[in-house]
């Protein structure tokens, strides 16, 4: 009855999620498998890369040389994390928009990345044979789509899952009650990220909802829903992997909310000190998931501070020939404002 | 007809509106298995007009009953295309394409033009729609201006069985999303002649319903037949030869086909059951005065609903343009009144 | 994790709703309230006049007297046991489209809501000191309204809660969603009764939702969530009352899933044998809400069969009176047609 | 003016355009208290372009910061309104409106018609929109055609701080409900004198904002500006006088002031953001052709976004309506071209 109602976690208590990979590098779950050295590699690197990527786009933007850019800066873990439990050969990607490093790992090159950017859009176009949307700029509006697109794969018996992103301001919408509703109901291989990064530009979760945890809702879409510690590299790509299993085995969708922060601002077009203060930033500064994951390789022995250095130079070269590349392709004409809007 | 039965090919048909569109969606998934259905109660009961009945015994797997959730529905469909498949949607009713009115105009008529075309959606989204049934709120709003103003997308209206048929035949085809707008007040009222396997041209536009030269009428859907109405009486009470032109793709509109019709005529009356302003009709009376700014009559007349809600019960019959209301302004463009 | 994920009840197993009141007309929780004798005595004057009602206007319906009409049949414990729990004075009805008695028991007259269905529009109006909502035809999106109306009473610290019911359709809407959240973040004085009348048309809700029980998604909104046996008007009043409760005193929203089943037809123009089984339907007749209570109300003595032949007459006396009055109110004219739109 | 203070009575004030909506809102507040606020990242924030800074602040427990949900948004409004309150609510940008169309056309503007005046929805959506700015998809949709298609919902759209003031303050004061179209591109652009307390007349409608006897340029919102150009330059290099007329209340259009407009000019080019089909160019086309059927010059021409999907970047310069291509139009229309 409604007086046994307990409104759930206090504010700020964390201790319910997922952590494999604790904020100081130690794991802290030994009964739980960690990813294999590979995978922590990788995972380094594209989050380096990404980290490359924000940089260059903010100061592309600062000289007035790119348009708005949304850095994912923050929520490296989060992203890469899930996105290396699937395989880009077999699987679909659905990303919201800030989710720079999976879209690149799931195919799209860099430099047609900095082309969508810097309004190439003919240089933008996603590969043929990269599964992988496009970037959303309407909220939640791609997650209905990530459902057809799981359901259609289940409908032709085709291999592959789909992995789809949203953020929590994304879980206030309609879009993203009719997709999970729809995706229990037809039990499709759907996984669904929720990258919680504590705001929907100025509006706080808090002010997003009531819910103990996002992920508190999968059960009222009758399938599994887990929150995990989004800047836990490990946390996030176990708890994926379960998710991909059981989407592969036909089990069916899967939530999991990362929970992590936006430490940048939400586009290069927001000052987020109006709205949140200083010390909230310096202290998620803290819980940096690609710091975590540099000291857990370090001390494993994976990799060594020179090596990291030299990868970091790697990555930023490869960026910046990559804005090279994307720089040299051509403006669109007048005439690609009314091409595809319909087949020739 | 019996549920669920194609057409025999070869055999010409007398079918109802509503059997003409079972027949297109049965010979439709006959021939392509990738199309499927989907829609609130398009399963086993066949949908609330029976469109689908059937079709889900016929094509087991292939039809899905959704939740009630229009979004999902419209949304789902654009990854079912993504996915490879041929989705035909059923909303219930037109009305309630406003609630998934986000996905129709930002995600199906965007995904293309988005995706430089690395995606394209056949998709066709099929609803009953317009008046004469004392259908409660929102089931008989005709929203086609709004959708025409929605770039990307196409939306074909049949006033007769064969073209529902055709037309619906040459809408799953389409690479591109289709709107399919049925007049459920037609649905069993009006029977015809249906030559299965006849899918409209991808060029298709409108089609001269009645022949005469003092005057054209213009309707789609539903007031194609309120158009026919008073061509006759026209014609019988006062000697004027209207002709009456179905407009049937209702966008792109076919700006040729409307023209030429219009240009021996001079004279127009435009006929719809959507609200006057910002109807539909205007776009018809601005592309005619343009085209035709030296040869064209005016005033260019449009007999539609008012600009109110549609109200409930037998008020619709004050509300919805009527074959006389057509009459008098037919009388006043020939300069009869 | 999600491997520890249990897909909740088994078809068909109620043991796990609230019961109060059993299928016998026995209490089976001594541990709760019953409802007072005059409530019990109400609810069943209000159910048997809601029976008179659905007779009534189905045998117009098929003379061609009366439009379409959706019946409430199966359903009257759910409605009158939470409309009993709320006071038509301070407190707001928000209606889905079917719960008459609620309607009625709020003050709209009998005769109004009979000139509704006859199409007499203005003699239909809801009287201004009605605060009630108009039935609503577009589902859930009657749902924002309540939560508007209620935050509007917390914003002008107003006393009233406000009721709202919707159906299982319904609960896969986004309007649903987005109207839950929100309450649930403004903590606005809101009691949403979801009638689980396990279809929407012809689809039932195993293919509505995956969802072990529809109360199942109050947690993910923040407020408690119960279901309890909708046929059962002591727990449906008690479910309430405490909701009510907690709403009046500031406690924010409560989610309510009354779990009975629709005897009737969709509405007059639907045929249900088409998508469920006569035996499915007889067994449902079994748990019969209106037998049930009476059997209760006779056992403890509160009335008699003669009383309740006697009230029997009554209502359809009352009904028929009504019917009466509205056919006489007048017809609106063609300018009605064109009248409201704006304020003159 | 700092954030959110009010205008000084008496004393006229140089506003921008976001300002004068800021203004407006701050004057209004204080006026009544039954109006609040709420939207997404109105409070601390003060919106994505600071229309309601300080707001928060100034008037506590009556700005709201929502869920990211228009549906919600404009849903709760119809009930806070029928609550008592009068709610003016921010949709972040007029495209995603559509993701609450069904509140919109089905709710906020069928209620008072649906109770028979039991109940009324005194209720404001303010949207930013318009092109210009480089913005992402569906930030800068028009679609003021899709709303004036829909009875019982009026629309403005100023294009000057003073009607941004004005117009703001008699939408707020208006008992039924209003869409107030924000043209984004001037928030910043435009400055103007702005009178405090200037509320519009409950029967406002088009306002000349430039007089010339050749031809008549019908605009409303960001192109409004765009025929000043083009009138400045028609003016300077072929000496053809036109007038502006700016529409500010697109729905329901002003007639009279339209035709009277129209009548003594007899050419006309209409100018709008919103693509060409449907759009409302169209409408004020079919108005002025009826109504003027025997004075006016054809074809009136419409210059308008194409029917394609917003671009993206910098093609929103090849998609938008241009000052070059009104002047193009309008000496076609006065048979210099
Ligand atoms: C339907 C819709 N409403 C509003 C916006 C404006 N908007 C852009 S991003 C954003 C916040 C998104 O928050 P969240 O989902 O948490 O993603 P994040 O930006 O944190 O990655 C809003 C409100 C939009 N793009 N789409
Ligand atoms: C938005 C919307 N979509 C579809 C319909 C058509 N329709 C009318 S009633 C109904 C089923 C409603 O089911 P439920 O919410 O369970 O309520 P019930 O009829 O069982 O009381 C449907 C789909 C509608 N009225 N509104
Ligand atoms: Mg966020
Ligand atoms: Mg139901």
């Amino acid at each position: 009855m409604t007086h046994d109602w307990v409104p759930g976690r206090a504010a700020g208590d964390d201790s319910d999620l997922l952590q494999i990979l604790g904020p100081d590098g130690q794991v802290t779950r030994r009964d739980l498998p960690c990813p294999g050295d590979d995978v922590v590699r990788e995972a380094l690197r594209l989050m380096l890369l990404s980290r490359a990527l924000d940089e260059k786009c903010i100061r592309l933007h600062r000289q007035g040389r790119l348009g708005l850019y949304a850095p994912v800066l923050g929520q490296e873990a989060a992203v890469v994390g899930s996105h290396l439990a699937i395989d880009p050969a077999v699987d679909w990607l659905v990303p919201a928009s800030r989710e720079q490093p999976a879209m690149l790992r799931h195919g799209w090159p860099l430099d047609r990345l900095f082309a969508s950017l810097l309004g190439r859009i003919e240089a933008a176009r996603i590969p043929d044979d990269v599964r992988m949307l496009p970037r959303q700029q309407a909220i939640a509006t791609q997650l209905p789509h990530a459902v057809g697109i799981a359901w259609a794969s289940s409908i032709r018996r085709r291999e592959g899952v789909t992995l789809a992103y949203c953020g929590d301001g994304a879980t206030s919408e309609g879009d993203f009650h009719e997709a999970c509703n729809l995706a229990g109901v037809m039990g499709v291989a759907l996984v669904l990220v929720i990258i919680n990064n504590q705001y929907a530009i100025s509006t706080p979760v808090s002010k997003q909802t009531r819910a103990p945890r996002l992920a508190d809702r999968a059960r009222g879409y009758g399938f599994p829903g887990v929150a995990v510690d989004g800047n836990d590299l490990f946390a996030v790509y176990e708890a994926t992997r379960q998710a991909v299993e059981r989407a592969r085995t036909g089990q069916g969708p899967t939530m999991i909310e990362a929970v992590t922060y936006r430490i940048g601002f939400h586009n290069t077009s927001d000052n987020s000190s109006l709205y949140r203060e200083p010390g909230e930033v310096a202290e998620a500064r803290q819980r940096d998931p690609v710091a975590r994951l540099t000291t857990y390789a370090v001390t494993a022995g994976l990799v060594d501070r020179d090596t990291l250095d030299a990868q970091e130079n790697e990555v930023r070269a490869e960026v910046d020939a990559a804005f090279e590349r994307a720089s040299s392709y051509p403006a669109p004409g007048p005439e690609e404002a009314f091409r595809h809007v319909f087949a020739d | 007809m019996s549920s669920a039965e194609g057409l025999e090919l070869g055999a010409e048909s007398d079918l109802s509106l509503l059997q003409a569109v079972r027949a297109a969606l049965t010979d439709a998934m006959d021939e392509d298995d990738r199309v499927v259905l989907l829609g609130q109660d398009v399963g086993r009961l066949g949908g609330v007009f029976r469109a689908t009945e059937g079709l889900d015994a016929r094509f087991p797997g292939r039809v899905f009953d959704t939740p009630l959730a229009e979004a999902g529905i419209v949304g789902a469909s654009v990854g079912l295309a993504i996915g490879g498949l041929v989705p035909v949607a059923e909303i219930q009713f037109l009305g309630f394409l406003h609630q998934a009115f986000h996905q129709v105009t930002q995600q199906l008529a965007r995904y293309r033009f988005r995706s430089r075309g690395r995606f394209h959606l056949p998709v066709t989204i099929r609803a009953p729609y317009g008046g004469g049934l004392r259908m409660p709120e929102f089931h008989a709003d005709s929203l086609e201006a709004q959708l025409a103003n929605t770039p990307g997308l196409k939306v074909f209206a049949p006033a007769f069985p064969d073209d529902a048929y055709a037309l619906l035949r040459a809408a799953v085809r389409d690479p591109d999303p289709v709107v399919f707008l049925e007049p459920q007040r037609l649905y069993r009222s009006v029977r015809g002649a249906v030559v299965p396997g006849a899918v409209a041209e991808a060029s298709i536009g409108v089609r001269l319903r009645r022949d005469g030269d003092d005057l054209l009428l213009v309707g789609w859907g539903p007031t194609v037949h309120t158009c026919l109405r008073a061509a006759h009486e026209l014609e019988a009470r006062h000697g004027v030869r209207s002709a009456v032109l179905d407009l049937r793709v209702l966008s792109p509109i076919d700006h040729d086909g409307l023209c030429e019709a219009a240009a021996s005529r001079r004279r127009v009356v435009v006929v719809h059951e959507g609200v006057r302003s910002a109807g539909l009709g205007a776009e018809i009376v601005a592309t005619l005065q343009e085209a035709l700014a030296d040869t064209i009559s005016l005033p260019i007349l449009r007999v539609t609903a008012p600009d109110s809600p549609y109200p409930p019960g037998r008020l619709e019959d004050d509300f919805l343009p009527t074959s006389e209301q057509v009459v008098v302004a037919a009388l006043k463009v020939v300069g009869r009144a």
